[in-house]
């Protein structure tokens, strides 16, 4: 089981902060994929930098299962 | 410092004086301290008020990983980070920032460099509330995001 | 702002507070804010206390200048300056400078100029009490001093 | 009369910060000329600005009675 976290606008777009996907293995890319077609009002995923465990990571990247994918907007603090 | 968390996401209204007590410190001649507030009218719109979200143990990481930078690149600095989350007002404080060093010019740029940083590599968004509707900033590029969409490579580690 | 004096010097500890609070504003969403500290050790040196002296009301016109000159530049700054004079232990405020502007680059630059012109044009001296002696700093151009000896003629105004 | 005012190194090597010269009217370089008579000690007043009035002067300028001559050495506040 992945967890993916979704933040902002892309929570809004799910209605819910976290999700859990029954899978063992894949590439964030192929997450990202998934999560578009569960939701395909949430478009700004593509411009979302995935981070896994709390780091930034590459979209290429493996992710298993145990793992937290976020995906991360543009961001607006300060 | 011990017991004293220099880099925090708060929902609490930010003490400034607890933030620049953090780097207080004896061999420190110059604190310099960037207070970010809510401003009322951004490119002629009035905001009525704005709400702050994080994810919050990766963006207290990443404000601990612009401290590291710092101290990496100014040695003597200290700095402490406080960010808020939550609806916040017009002159509300959302982010405060103190850095101590010796001499007082790498105050200035490590401050500046650290707010600088926390717009690029923080997961901190804010939602603007106007009279006539409301949105993520940052998703409507209404300031500067990654250059290619994405931190760049040397911000992911 | 009515009632609040915006350029200060004083004999009392610096409320760094309530100095910031003389700035905030609501089209503010940036505050610098810089404070000088007093540091222990200065070219190897270990310094006891300090003790700051003043020409007072020359000293508070000489701010208020700083602080016109700032807003000639930056029409939407505002800026609140207070300076500490009497005996200071280390990691004591000797002074406090707040600028708040809409945009943060201008808060830094706003900032960094006002301390450099303090330490141009405003008559405050300090005196260092080491364990083997105690001078009046300036006298002794520990640090940077007018470079002709003097302010320049634009330093006059 | 003319009141003097000296700060900092040049306060202590006259004893005191105010000094009264009964005068009617001389250039500040006359003035620093008659305070290093009084005081040979006070050298730096050499590197001192003058003030009148609360405001930056120049050496040549004329004080009258009833004005306030301060002698800046260089400062070191912040």
């Amino acid at each position: 089981m992945i967890k993916v976290l979704l933040f902002a606008d892309l929570e809004e777009k799910a209605g819910k902060r976290e999700i859990e996907l029954s899978v063992d293995s894949m590439t964030i890319d192929e997450v990202r994929t998934i999560l578009l077609e569960m939701y395909p009002a949430m478009t700004r995923i593509q411009n979302a930098m995935p981070a896994v465990n709390e780091e930034y990571a590459e979209d290429k990247d493996i992710v298993k299962s145990g793992d937290t994918v976020a995906f991360i907007p543009p961001v607006s603090g300060g | 410092m011990s017991g004293r968390k220099m880099f925090e996401i708060t929902n609490n209204v930010i003490s400034i004086q607890e933030v620049i007590d953090k780097v207080v410190d004896r061999n420190a001649g110059a604190i310099n301290t960037f207070i970010g507030t809510v401003r009322e009218m951004t490119k002629g719109k009035k905001t009525m008020y704005l709400k702050y979200d994080a994810y919050v143990p990766m963006a207290e990481k990443k404000l601990a990983q612009i401290g590291e930078e710092i101290e990496r690149d100014y040695p003597d600095a200290i700095v402490a980070i406080t960010h808020r989350i939550g609806e916040l007002g017009i002159t509300d404080v959302a982010v405060v920032i103190a850095v101590s060093t010796p001499h007082r010019a790498d105050s200035y740029a490590a401050s500046r460099y650290a707010i600088e940083r926390i717009k690029e590599i923080v997961p901190i968004w804010k939602k603007e509330h106007w009279e006539d509707g409301e949105e993520w900033i940052g998703d409507q590029l209404e300031k500067k995001a990654y250059p290619t969409g994405k931190p760049e490579a040397e911000d992911l580690s």
